[in-house]
């Protein structure tokens, strides 16, 4: 389950921050993405690369195209133009299924959860593409079910476990409290052995002792699997605290890239985005 | 027709006795879950007061219940001294209180312009429901460049513009507000909160419902705190912002 | 840690999912196996009236439909108004090769058995041709597709002939065009249908077909594959986001529950000496669709109940002669009302301790 | 030149598909449900035409309006008994309440009216114009059918999209939370989207059953059906989209009839359904709305 920590290789490189993991390919790379929406370029010359390890951050205002690029990047939309290579493999053709399968898992602005399934259900979901048993052994419950229903199970609590919820295991997940929806759908995520975690506004509508915590537990994730994370987010005390390295999107188009210290002196991005400090 | 006076007299007397709305131990249950504890509170004329609290708190639950899509089962809403528990919604608006809703909820299929129509439903005067537009489209003037445009093509913040131009249309007494500044930019929602302090500037009493506690109170007259379904501090806006608890539990410090 | 405040524990046991499933299922054959016990008890030792003992071969048909229709309208969250058409694929083609076999296999229950399963068979290929263009759509006009599919099977077989002579089969469409040699038999005749079936449906073979659609769709449901159905139903979007594949679960459960209505239908046309094409028509569709909903969705025991309840009801409403689908359609429309009434519901849940301990909290 | 009959046969009973869609997709937008009753509301109403003109020798046009305005207090009552209690319901429990309603209206007609078929007179004479000597022929009522169909579509598209009651239907088909807060009545304007849906059915129950006379209590059932699916088939929600879908779905009916098999007919027009919604599965005229992520 664990990945080798990569080295740190002061290596220059194009993926944006920081200058490591490029002894291997970095996990994304976006060459020209764009994509037209109903006449209009919602996202355009979208170049970006994301470091085998790297936690990046996509931030921009509303309606500057965050979401449809994790949208293109999942398939959710084909592109209309450009390239995106993950793991050095391009993605062109690929639905959704299909490119969970080759690595990107993500979660939702809206939480997106099974709601009456239980909680270890909806994790074990994510888990399906790993059991291989047939409907035969479904029905007649054949010694390859039970051996892959329980193997599923306990990889399904130990991942719970990651954010103590192994004990809301048989809860029914549309009653979970908001804050665990928002790591359950994470878990479920991580549950599909994902290269790149795509999260979208993780911390929407968490007050900021739950948004501390939800950083604790991404760095958490971070470390323990060793994946590359790409996160949008509003809230600048989570992005600029966890973020390795941060793109500012404005009208579909990148107006900036860096560390976060850069971004948060970058008039551009204050102009468009952060606005004045008082 | 003194009942009409005493509305046009009551903005003047800012800590005068009757408040404008005042929510009475009220409780509120979906179904069999409790939602609402037995909470009270009023809102004066003129002054901006913000409910705050985590999510789930029942803060928009209030909202609803003073709206009217809810109902308490026991406690009173007072609006400008009469009860408004058994009033249906669209009665409520009528009396004069407009509710901007979480997420907006603005009509995506129809244009703008249509949008601001609908908001002056309870209005019948045609041409007054034209200056009400133009003052809206002076107030947004985003929204005048996209008086044509289908709402639903609108990006988040002009959403947020539209929904509260909308419920200014009724030309209402109290303004509710429920998240205006949910999921949007930083920058928005320092413009967000600047519309809402210029909307107050033109003498409308604000109720504001907040995640963003701090940029609420800083322009709250008074505070409510919520935590599942009660109210458990009260004060104006600077003590709150001010307290080390509440700037521990709701301002990240 | 801000999590663990939410949940008390003892709620949280209260509140598992999986012990309330473990439990229903447990119920359910449980049910479903003392009434077999019963009834046939009470069929041996003659008890029982002969307007039920006929009803009891339609009942477990209509049981077993509607158990198969909860596992696409429950389970899979898809409406579909069209089941019946299925049940006629099943009745036609096992009744067809029942007849076939007539002289080959003179052993009635084998007979049966082999013309079930060529019915599942034939409804499952059924199945799966509609499936192929239904389940490209969604929600209400995957309903109306499936309202034209059931419609064209009826048309379908309402203009079918079918003969066997010594020569082998003979098929037309429209007219009668099989010219069967002397001594040949129509099958299938059009409008008519098929008459003159020789009447093998057992009671026990409607408990058997049953017990065998509970364990399909119960094993189904509660592994990797019912998780999935689940899942698309709560949310295609994301059960795509994490790799699975929208039209082939679907198309699975959409085949089984063909199949099973398809063995279904066969099971409730051997139980009469004629059957015909209009039999199986959108109010059967209906009729099946009102089981699954009365029942409660995904509560198979429910639909069970329902399916019977609904079988008896018209038969014990025969003494007020006109007005019995009148009462029929009244008692429907208050059955809605009232299992949907807040207040009632809420009654409901007051008087059940399990809940009003939670409310405590 | 038979051809061209056949084709006008379509368009004119198309329109009547058209009448009874509107008022079908009608509820269907703003109440969200599939009203099953609503080709039983087109029978009860030709009923009463039938037995105004038929039985009580009154004009045609007052057995009309009286069919329209009986069915209007119908479909009101209806709406208010059976579906308004179901406003939060899952919405299959609103359609099987639906169906009841249906077999209610059925039974009771059979109760009232038996279910001998009543011989329908048509509400204008008998007759037709008569075109290149005689080979093409276009009946009066086929006339009357194409004319009515063409101005309550005009009507009804002016009314929903500007008059203020139009707009708030609009509305509360969006968002029904949110039209209460702008101060609209939202039971208020459901009732008045049944009541012109039923009225709507009473006129197409007189074209109808003036078109194609005999009356059972069943004939609504089928034609309550199709009318639907050639809404669904043009679009649903769009009025155009189910204007379009109907003549298509009449024409295709007819031809299906004369040039294949008249037992056949409806397998053809429910096959061209699936088809058309294969190709573009938000019907022909209707907007695919992406579901936003």
């Amino acid at each position: 389950m664990k990945r080798n920590k990569t080295k740190l290789v002061p290596v220059p490189s194009k993926a944006m921050i920081p200058d490591r993991d490029v002894a291997r390919a970095p996990v994304l790379e976006c060459i020209n993405l764009g994509i037209t929406l109903g006449g209009i370029k919602a996202v355009e010359d979208f170049n970006f690369t994301v470091g085998r390890t790297e936690i990046a951050g996509l931030i921009g205002p509303n309606g500057a195209g965050k979401t449809t690029v994790f949208n293109l990047l999942t398939k959710v939309y084909q592109p209309t133009t450009g390239t995106v290579l993950l793991n050095g493999q391009d993605t062109h053709g690929m639905n959704t299924v299909q490119v969970n399968k080759a690595g990107i898992a993500r979660t939702f602005q809206n939480i997106r959860l099974f709601k009456n399934l239980s909680v270890i259900d909806n994790v074990k979901a994510a888990m399906n593409n790993e059991m291989k048993y047939n409907m035969l052994s479904a029905i007649l419950r054949l010694r390859d079910y039970r051996r892959e229903e329980l193997a599923a199970h306990h990889r399904a609590l130990k991942l719970l476990s990651i954010f103590d919820m192994q004990d809301m295991a048989d809860l029914r997940a549309g009653s979970l409290p908001y804050g665990a929806q928002r790591r359950l759908e994470i878990v479920r995520a991580l549950a599909t052995n994902p290269s790149l975690l795509l999260l979208d506004e993780p911390a929407a509508g968490m007050n900021p002792s739950e948004t501390a915590e939800l950083m604790d537990s991404i760095i958490k994730v971070h470390e323990m699997f060793q994946i590359a994370i790409v996160l949008i987010e509003h809230d600048m005390s989570l992005v600029m605290n966890i973020c390795e390295g941060i793109c500012v999107l404005n009208f579909g188009h990148i107006i900036a890239k860096g560390t976060p210290e850069d971004i948060q002196s970058n008039p551009a991005v204050i102009e468009a985005y952060l606005g004045r400090k008082k | 027709m003194s009942e009409q006076n005493k509305k046009e007299a009551l903005p003047q007397n800012k800590n005068g006795a009757s408040p404008l709305l005042k929510v009475d131990n009220i409780n509120v249950y979906y179904g069999s879950i409790h939602a609402i504890k037995g909470i009270s509170f009023e809102v004066k004329s003129g002054e901006i007061v913000t409910l705050i609290g985590a999510n789930g708190a029942g803060k928009s639950t209030t909202l609803n219940t003073i709206s009217g899509l809810l109902h308490p089962t026991t406690g009173d809403i007072n609006f400008l001294e009469h009860s408004i528990v058994k009033i249906q919604p669209h009665k409520i608006v009528e009396q004069g209180i407009a509710q901007v809703p979480e997420g907006r909820r603005i009509f995506a299929q129809m244009t703008v312009r249509e949008n601001l129509e609908m908001g002056a439903y309870i209005q019948s005067d045609g041409n007054e429901i034209k200056n009400d537009i133009e003052k809206v489209y002076e107030l947004f003037p985003r929204l005048k460049e996209r008086r044509k445009q289908i709402a639903g093509t609108l990006s988040g913040g002009e959403q947020q513009m539209l929904a509260m131009g909308r419920a200014l249309m009724s030309r209402p007494k109290l303004l509710m507000l429920d998240e205006p500044s949910m999921g949007l930019a930083p920058i928005l929602v320092e413009q967000i909160f600047k519309i809402i302090a210029d909307v107050h500037k033109t003498g409308a009493t604000i109720l504001l419902v907040e995640q963003n506690a701090q940029m609420a109170l800083s322009i709250a007259d008074r505070g409510y705190v919520m935590e599942t379904g009660k109210i458990i501090t009260t004060g104006t806006g600077k003590d709150l912002l001010s307290s080390d608890e509440i700037k521990k539990a709701y301002l990240g410090g | 840690m801000a999590i663990k405040k939410f949940i008390n524990l003892n709620l949280k046991q209260r509140l598992s999912l999986k012990r309330t499933e473990a439990k229903k299922i447990f119920m359910t054959y449980l049910f479903v196996i003392v009434s077999f016990a019963i009834l046939q008890g009470m069929s041996i030792t003659g008890t029982l009236s002969s307007t039920m003992e006929g009803m009891l071969i339609p009942i477990c048909a209509y049981s077993v439909m509607a158990v198969s229709l909860n596992l696409v309208v429950g389970i899979s969250g898809e409406l579909s108004l069209g089941h019946a058409g299925f049940m006629s694929v099943g009745a036609f083609t096992g009744t067809a090769t029942a007849i076939l076999l007539q002289n080959l296999i003179p052993l009635a229950p084998l007979r049966l058995a082999i013309a079930m399963m060529t019915g599942a068979f034939f409804a499952g290929v059924a199945g799966f041709l509609i499936g192929i263009p239904v389940l490209r759509l969604k929600g209400d006009y995957l309903a109306i597709v499936t309202l034209a599919f059931g419609e064209i099977i009826k048309s379908i077989f309402n203009n079918f002939y079918l003969g066997v002579d010594d020569y082998g089969l003979h098929a037309s469409m429209l007219t009668d065009t099989t010219n069967l040699a002397s001594g040949g038999r129509m099958i299938i005749q059009g409008p008519i249908g098929i008459s003159r079936i020789a009447k093998i449906s057992t009671f026990t073979a409607g408990f058997i077909l049953l017990m065998i659609a509970l364990i399909i769709v119960f094993n189904l449901v509660n592994s990797r594959f019912g998780r999935v159905f689940m899942a698309i139903r709560d949310d295609r979007i994301a059960a795509e986001s994490i790799g699975l594949n929208i039209t082939r679960f679907k198309m699975i459960a959409f085949v089984t529950s063909a199949a099973i209505a398809g063995a279904a239908g066969c099971l409730f046309a051997m139980n009469y000496s004629t059957i015909f094409a209009n039999k199986f028509d959108f109010n059967t569709s209906i009729l099946i669709l009102v089981f699954v909903v009365l029942g409660g969705q995904g509560n198979m025991l429910g639909s069970i109940i329902a399916a019977a309840a609904l079988t008896i009801l018209p038969e014990k409403l025969r003494e007020f002669a006109d007005y019995r689908m009148l009462l029929y359609a009244l008692i429907l429309i208050m059955t809605m009302l009232i299992s949907n009434n807040d207040g009632i519901k809420y009654f409901f849940q007051k008087i059940n301790p399990f809940r009003k301990k939670q409310e405590a909290e | 030149m038979t051809f061209l009959n056949f084709f006008i046969n379509g368009i004119s009973l198309g329109s009547i598909y058209a009448i009874i869609a509107l008022g079908y997709t009608m509820v269907y937008g703003i109440a969200k449900m599939l009203n099953f009753a609503h080709g039983d509301v087109i029978m009860i109403g030709a009923y009463v035409c039938f037995y105004a003109i038929s039985r009580y020798k009154l004009p045609a046009f007052v057995g009309v309006i009286g069919a329209v305005l009986i069915c209007t207090i119908l479909g009101i009552i209806v709406e208010r008994l059976a579906y308004k209690p179901l406003r939060q319901a899952p919405s299959l429990a609103v359609l099987i309440t639906a169906i009841g309603v249906s077999y209610l209206l059925q039974n009771s007609a059979l109760l009232m009216w038996s279910s001998n078929p009543k011989f329908f007179k048509p509400i204008i004479a008998r007759g037709a114009f008569k075109f290149f000597d005689g080979q093409l022929s276009i009946s009066h009522i086929t006339i009357l059918t194409i004319a009515t169909c063409v101005l309550i579509m005009i009507a009804l598209s002016v009314f929903i999209n500007r008059s203020r009651l139009g707009k708030a239907m609009r509305a509360c088909s969006e968002d029904k939370g949110a039209a209460q807060l702008m101060g609209i009545n939202v039971n208020a304007t459901i009732s008045l989207t049944f009541a012109i849906g039923s009225g709507l059915a009473a006129i197409a129950g007189a074209l109808l059953c003036s078109a194609y006379p005999t009356l059972t209590p069943t004939t609504g059932s089928l034609p309550g059906i199709k009318a639907f699916t050639a809404a669904v088939f043009g679009g649903i929600g769009s009025i155009p989209g189910a204007f379009l879908g109907c003549l298509m779905l009449g024409v295709i009916e007819i031809f299906a009839k004369s040039y294949i098999s008249s037992q056949l007919s409806d397998a053809v027009v429910f096959a061209v359904l699936i088809i058309v919604l294969l190709v573009k599965p938000a019907g022909l005229l209707g907007r695919m709305t992406q579901e936003k992520v």
